[in-house]
């Protein structure tokens, strides 16, 4: 008896984390194939922690309102690129010139955000497909604004960012003037690998406001509407307005976080930086072994931490195994939608069995009764 | 008046507005120096080629699944046979007919287990069929590196192996739907090949929706507790229905293949959901309710903003910007179909 | 001066009466036992106590409500909470992944000031846990209940979720009357004991409390009076310390006999000895009708009725043997047994049901009349097609469903523009109609009709059981009718099985008098009636 | 219903005043960053110019240095350009004569906010001029010449739909 609870407990353990299983077996299987040095993976997994966990830590608090997974991050990203791009034009640079893009994209993003919180109220119980659709939505907007926008209407004048033709922001713009400011502020260097001090402080400080949220007042509210929102709302919680919120603060700080990867990423692709970059934070804290309701820190950093080292380790891997590199970036892209699908999947599928639990016992009721 | 009204909320606002819209940009046309001839044209031959992926939404709307954000399954397996089909080296229009009996199993296993996917995950069909779409995309750019293909035409010419971007299908089946039957009045000149081959396929679904199984799978979309309660299975004829969508979906870019003139890999069918699944809505279907009207008035109304607006609006500001309005207004309208209260009457 | 007082409460909903001059008052501490069948009238009284919207939408009521001898209006159930009412309801209002202690304090939650607060609001507050668990324990402590605060809702016994929410109203500062509906209905034996220990505390400290139940023992054991409803009046008013469950439960469910009614009652029949349908250890899982262990057996040609209060399990029979929800036991017709989870082979062994959720499960609101009439004989027996290609293609064959759809129209008068419009146009009388056509055109042999007069109109309630009870007697089809209205079974069927706790606590003649139903709803059998 | 009603006073309160603090001290944040972190060009140009009609001859050795920078040597028809950030600036000149007489000079100037580019010309400077008269606009020479830069018609991106959706195999 006591050895089949515990076979039981192990499987439970393997369904319930079958997607960081999967990819730590993955990285396993690459890490001799690709032929990387322990030191360079290492660095190159400390650079894209820095780069990306502001952005997946920006997901965190939708998933606790009970919203799924925000797609809708994309714009919080196009808010953060939107202050890139005034700052570059400016020539504001350094440290100063991102908090003030980080300024200008605040408003920019509580707008945002607040749209995508309203029309996601429209649609109770598909926010996940709606988010999506706002962010494509929401991506033609943007395109309009800076590609046809910025010159005549918004005054812009830098041919750094300005097109010749006199409006519309050029394709790439090079963001050497911020490049990786807040990454070298303040480095101390360990065994050859850097360590950006200042990043790391930012990125601990959001840790913490996230914890300190979740204990506030407006954190309960949003956990009690992500469980319930009928019974939130009977208790008297303002169930619109706090999933309008936990939509805002969500963008708010995928702007933020879209700043410090573009800072360290030293490039602004203006058309298609932030398109993928919804779908890649998602994935990553899947990885990390979080579900559409339930999300932690420890999710986010797990998850950076797989997702990437198998984002590094495919392209080599795909070069030494077929001899094009080609086939491992397709392979990274195909696990990323992959994992997304299987995570969905399972999560339906889970709250499905759930729900069947209860025919079980009282099926069982009936044996016991037949019994005695 | 309040049949007016009646009549304008039934038709619903958005779509008026686009139905205006373009009822503008022809009226403007004129002025600006654009062959109106030559639009209507060309917005019929965009109609030959789309509409085939518009009707393939019908089958899967029909049966509650939603849109078919998955439509990239379909056109997966539209994709393999194409590539099969020249890969045999037969030309002409026998290419095309044999791209279709290729793709044929493809779309039905693939749709299968699709079906069988989407019976495990009611209620959020569309977010999983996005991700299924999109992950069997990112899939088979693997395979058509890795596929021992062997067809100059369609290989890379200096590595010998994995196959081109972009495949011509001069010489295969380029326009043979096209050329076939085309009638040229001045300017104007419709192909009715095209258009008698979407009839062809828009006449059986039609049918099939008149039969016993049509008419359970509609019952099943409409209210799938009192399906059951009927004794239908649910889920076999959702199944069904999926296969349905996706054997179209195959035919669909088949068909758009012949009129482009070129087979698009690797990410070509990413987003080739998005115009499809907006065109049906703008032809007034919502998320669990579709005719062969709201594909035909849908695809009309799609391909003819899609190809006034660049023409009108380079005339007229000398500035192109139809393509990033056509994001807005595609995405737009699905996000108006998904955020309405009456699009979730279950 | 009485706590609450109710001067001549009426009520109509669209004008017919719910609540017709109703007259109590309640002191500080008291208890007051509220018993009554459904629709006897008991909600509609608490929703005007609560000022729910319900109320103000269909036109507000009449008399008076007065408290501390002032006259109040509540506009919505957050004023009444203010007035210190409190409520808990049958069904549970609790959040599964929070513990007793966040639930008991939901929204309530006190709060530690910070800086931060100034610029974002106040709503970014960090929570006072330590607060919050003396709170909690405060006013568990007040119900006199063992409940660990730091265990989450998913985890616990029902019989902890109902003392969870019971703190919860108390924990409420202003508490003076308590409302509690079924709170018991939930619990063990043990857990119910509990609770009435708990209410007898509470009554103690000085709060009052109006307790609604079907278990007329436990009045007996915690009320001080009671008061029994039936149609909307306040039949008696009863001193718990003197009077029996027999009184009540006569008192309940007893009619006065009138001469129109009279008539309408079943003729008595011989009963057919051949037994159609057996069915034996049913369980269902139906939520909020489960039914546990139903024995029944049904015979030929005879119109048998199913009542019993509501959540009892009545519900969940006819829907677990359609396949409509998980079931387990053996249902045989004819001898025959039936698959269950299946209710393709239901409908294919003859047998037809009419769902009590017309709009959920009995209709295609979206589709045309003809569609939800022809729908289902369509698909199992293959009517109404016409066939191509020797059976290959099977068409829908409008002329004929058009046919049949006018025929059940004219013989139900069922008022609709056409055979084409949507059922969803229709009202909830002619709605229920078309669900028993749809029914008809299958031509059971063993109907199931469950509450098919549930919110329709008094006329079109008429002609449905008439309808029915037509179909019984001269088609000779068997139906098996499932009701809350004791009268309208005793109207149409032969028998009357009356179901308790997701089991049949007792089958009776229709012409048994009605104080015998009463006591077999309300009692485990015997058990409690002892 | 009257407490959907807030008084002027519940507007009004401490939270209101701190929330406007707040906001007022973002945008003068905003506005010092702007002023505190903004790049300025500056090219340091020393060759013959004319200002308001009177020539100010190239120096012919000078050694410049800006707020205290590496120095840097200069011959008539030099330019050279440093980057430096806000507007305030020190320079130190040092040059030479015709005479091969050297001299000193220190000296302040601040550049237009909104300038990203400035010429300063060192003549100009040294013969003591106003502010407004040593640092002008930079205007590129192309565009002085009233020629088009080549740039335009080469450069001319088109924007195409993959770019709009994103390229899925790029880097995160």
């Amino acid at each position: 008896m006591r050895r089949n609870i515990k076979e039981f407990n192990i499987r439970e353990f393997a369904i319930n984390n079958i997607v960081p299983i999967i990819f730590i077996v993955l990285c396993i299987i690459c890490i001799p194939l690709a032929g990387y040095s322990g030191q360079y993976l290492v660095s190159q997994i400390i650079t894209r922690i820095m780069r990306n966990s502001f952005l997946v830590l920006s997901l965190l608090i939708p998933i606790m309102a009970g919203m799924g997974l925000n797609f809708g991050m994309t714009l919080g990203a196009m808010a953060g690129q939107i202050g890139i791009i005034f700052i570059t034009a400016w020539n504001v640079v350094g440290i100063p010139g991102l908090l003030l893009a980080a300024i200008i994209a605040t408003p920019i993003a509580v707008l945002l955000g607040w749209f995508c919180g309203k029309m996601l109220n429209m649609a109770k119980g598909r926010e996940m497909i709606t988010s999506y659709m706002i962010s494509f939505f929401m991506n033609g907007v943007y395109q309009l604004v800076v590609l046809y926008g910025m010159g005549p209407v918004i005054p812009i004048e830098s041919d750094q960012v300005i097109l010749p033709r006199g409006y519309g922001v050029r394709n790439t713009i090079d963001l050497i003037n911020v490049r990786q400011s807040i990454d070298t502020f303040w480095q101390i260097s360990i065994g050859g690998i850097n360590i950006p001090i200042l990043t790391i402080i930012f990125i601990a400080l959001l840790c913490v406001v996230i914890i300190w949220f979740r204990k506030t007042k407006l954190g309960q509210d949003m956990r009690a509407v992500g469980q319930d929102m009928e019974v939130a709302r009977e208790a008297g919680i303002k169930v619109e307005r706090t999933r309008i919120l936990a939509i805002v603060i969500s963008t708010v700080f995928a702007a933020y976080g879209m700043i410090i990867y573009l800072s360290n990423m030293g490039t602004l692709n203006t058309y298609n930086s932030h398109s993928q970059i919804g779908m890649f934070s998602i994935a990553a804290l899947l990885v990390g072994g979080a579900s559409v309701s339930k999300a932690s820190i420890k999710n986010v950093f797990l998850g950076i931490i797989l997702f990437h080292l198998m984002f590094i380790l495919t392209p080599q891997a795909g070069m030494k195994l077929m001899g094009q590199a080609q086939i491992g970036e397709y392979f990274r892209v195909f696990v990323s939608y992959g994992v997304i699908t299987l995570a969905l999947v399972l999560y339906e599928i889970r709250t499905r069995r759930e729900k069947a639990e209860s025919a079980k016992q009282l099926a069982g009721l009936q044996k016991e009764g037949a019994k005695a | 008046m309040e049949k007016v009204k009646e009549l304008l909320r039934s038709f619903g606002l958005p779509r008026l507005i686009i139905a205006g819209f373009l009822l503008l940009l022809f009226i403007v046309a004129p002025f600006v120096e654009i062959n109106v001839g030559a639009s209507l044209s060309d917005t019929l031959a965009r109609f030959g080629m789309n509409s085939i992926m518009v009707l393939a939404m019908v089958p899967m709307i029909h049966s509650g699944c939603g849109l078919n954000f998955g439509l990239p399954l379909g056109i997966i397996s539209g994709l393999l046979g194409a590539t099969l089909s020249i890969e045999t080296g037969v030309t002409g229009p026998l290419s095309f007919i044999l791209a279709i009996l290729y793709s044929t199993p493809f779309a039905l296993i693939l749709g299968w287990g699709y079906g069988q996917l989407l019976n495990r995950v009611k209620g959020s069909e569309m977010m999983i069929a996005t991700y299924v779409g999109f992950s069997s995309v990112a899939f088979m750019s693997i395979m058509w590196l890795i596929l021992p293909y062997s067809s100059p035409t369609m290989v890379w010419g200096y590595s010998g192996s994995g196959l081109r971007t972009t495949i011509s299908t001069d010489g295969f089946y380029s326009h043979v739907l096209k050329d076939f039957l085309q009638i040229n009045i001045g300017t104007l000149s419709i192909s009715f090949g095209e258009i008698l081959f979407f009839a062809i396929f828009a006449f059986i679904i039609w049918a099939f929706l008149h039969t016993k199984t049509g008419t359970a799978m509609t019952a099943v979309g409409s209210n799938p507790i009192f399906a059951r309660a009927s004794g239908i299975n649910v889920n076999k004829q959702r199944t069904l229905s999926v296969m349905m969508s996706t054997w179209l979906g195959a035919l669909g870019i088949l068909c758009y293949q012949q009129g482009y003139g070129f087979i698009q890999l690797y990410q070509g069918p990413m987003y080739m959901a998005m115009p499809a699944v907006s065109a049906i809505l703008i032809g007034g279907a919502s998320v669990n309710k579709a005719s062969i009207a709201n594909v035909i008035i849908g695809t009309i109304l799609y391909q003819g903003i899609v190809t006034m607006t660049p023409s009108v609006m380079n005339n007229l500001i000398h500035t192109d910007m139809s393509e990033v309005l056509r994001i807005i207004v595609s995405n737009g309208m699905i996000l108006y179909a998904l955020t309405r209260k009456t699009g979730a009457s279950r | 001066m009485p706590l609450l007082e109710m001067q001549n409460v009426s009520k109509e909903y669209n004008g017919n009466p719910v609540l017709k001059d109703v007259s109590f008052k309640l002191k500080q501490g008291e208890v007051l036992g509220l018993v009554g069948e459904n629709g006897a009238g008991k909600s509609t009284l608490m929703n005007i106590l609560f000022g729910m919207d319900v109320i103000h939408q269909t036109g507000g009521y009449g008399g008076k409500v007065l408290i501390d001898g002032k006259e109040v209006k509540f506009a919505s159930p957050l004023d009444a909470l203010k007035a210190g009412i409190g409520m808990v309801h049958q069904e549970f209002s609790l959040l599964p992944g929070f513990t007793a202690a966040e639930n008991i304090l939901l929204n309530r939650e006190p709060e530690n000031k910070n800086v931060l607060s100034l610029v974002f609001g106040p709503r970014t507050n960090t929570i006072d846990r330590k607060e919050l668990q003396k709170k909690a324990i405060d006013a568990i402590t007040k119900l006199g209940v063992t409940l660990d605060p730091d265990m989450l809702v998913s985890e616990m016994p029902v019989g902890h979720k109902q003392f969870t929410e019971i703190s919860r109203e108390i924990s409420k500062s202003s508490i003076r009357l308590l409302v509690l509906d079924e709170p018991t209905a939930v619990l063990s034996e043990k857990e119910a004991e509990m609770l009435l220990k708990a209410i007898r505390n509470l009554s103690a400290q000085g709060i009052s409390v109006i307790f609604i139940t079907h278990r007329l023992q436990e009045i007996l054991d915690v009320c001080n009076k009671v008061i029994v409803m039936r149609d909307g009046r306040i039949i008696n008013e009863l001193d718990a310390a003197s009077t029996s469950i027999q009184e009540m439960a006569r008192l309940m469910v007893g009619r006065e006999v009138s001469a129109g009614r009279a008539k309408e009652k079943a003729e008595e029949r011989p009963l057919s000895d051949k037994i159609v349908l057996s069915i034996k250890n049913l369980w269902v899982d139906m939520p909020g009708e489960t039914v546990k262990d139903v024995n029944l057996e049904v015979h030929q040609g005879e119109f048998l009725g199913i009542g019993g209060l509501a959540g009892q399990g009545k519900i969940g029979i006819p829907n677990g043997i359609m396949g409509l929800y998980p079931a387990g036991g053996s249902v045989k017709l004819n001898g025959q047994e039936i698959q269950l989870n299946n209710p393709r082979a239901c409908l294919d062994a003859s047998l037809a049901f009419v769902s009590e959720d017309r709009r959920g499960v009995g209709l295609l609101l979206d589709e045309s009349l003809e569609w939800n009439v022809a729908f289902t004989a369509m698909q199992t027996q293959n009517r109404f097609l016409k066939q191509y290609l020797g059976g290959l293609i099977k068409w829908r064959d409008q002329e004929a469903i058009k046919e049949i759809t006018d025929q059940y129209i004219n013989e139900l008068q069922i008022k609709c523009t056409s055979s084409k419009q949507r059922a969803k146009e229709l009202s909830g009388g002619n709605q229920q109609k078309i669900c028993l056509a749809k029914a008809f055109a299958l031509q059971p042999k063993l109907l199931f009709v469950s509450e098919p007069t549930r919110g329709i109109d008094i006329g079109a309630k008429a002609l449905v059981l008439q309808a029915l009870k037509r179909y019984n007697r001269e088609n000779g089809v068997t139906i098996v009718m499932i009701s809350s209205e004791l009268e309208e079974l005793r109207q149409c069927c032969d028998r009357i099985a009356i179901v308790t706790d997701g089991a049949i606590s007792g089958i009776l003649p229709a012409s048994t008098p009605s104080e015998d139903f009463g006591i077999l709803m309300v009692g485990k059998t015997g058990k409690e009636a002892k | 219903m009257s407490d959907n009603k807030k008084s002027i006073k519940d507007i009004f309160n401490l939270s209101f005043y701190v929330r406007l603090g707040v906001i007022v001290v973002v945008i003068l944040l905003a506005v010092f960053l702007y002023c505190f972190g903004k790049q300025h060009t500056v090219y340091i140009d020393n060759r013959t110019t004319e200002i308001d009609g009177v020539s100010y001859r190239a120096l012919d050795w000078a050694e410049v240095s800006i707020d205290g920078m590496d120095a840097a040597e200069y011959s008539p028809r030099t330019r050279r350009e440093a980057t430096v950030m806000r507007q305030k600036h020190t320079i130190h000149v040092i040059y030479e004569d015709e005479d091969f007489n050297q001299f000193e000079v220190e000296g302040e100037f601040s550049i237009p906010l909104n300038e990203t580019r400035v010429v300063l010309s060192l003549p100009a400077f040294v013969a003591g001029l106003g502010e407004d008269k040593f640092i002008t606009e930079f205007i590129p020479m192309a565009q002085l010449l009233g020629l088009s830069t080549g740039q335009e018609s080469s450069a001319e991106e088109q924007i195409t739909e993959e770019e709009m959706f994103g390229d899925i195999t790029m880097d995160f």
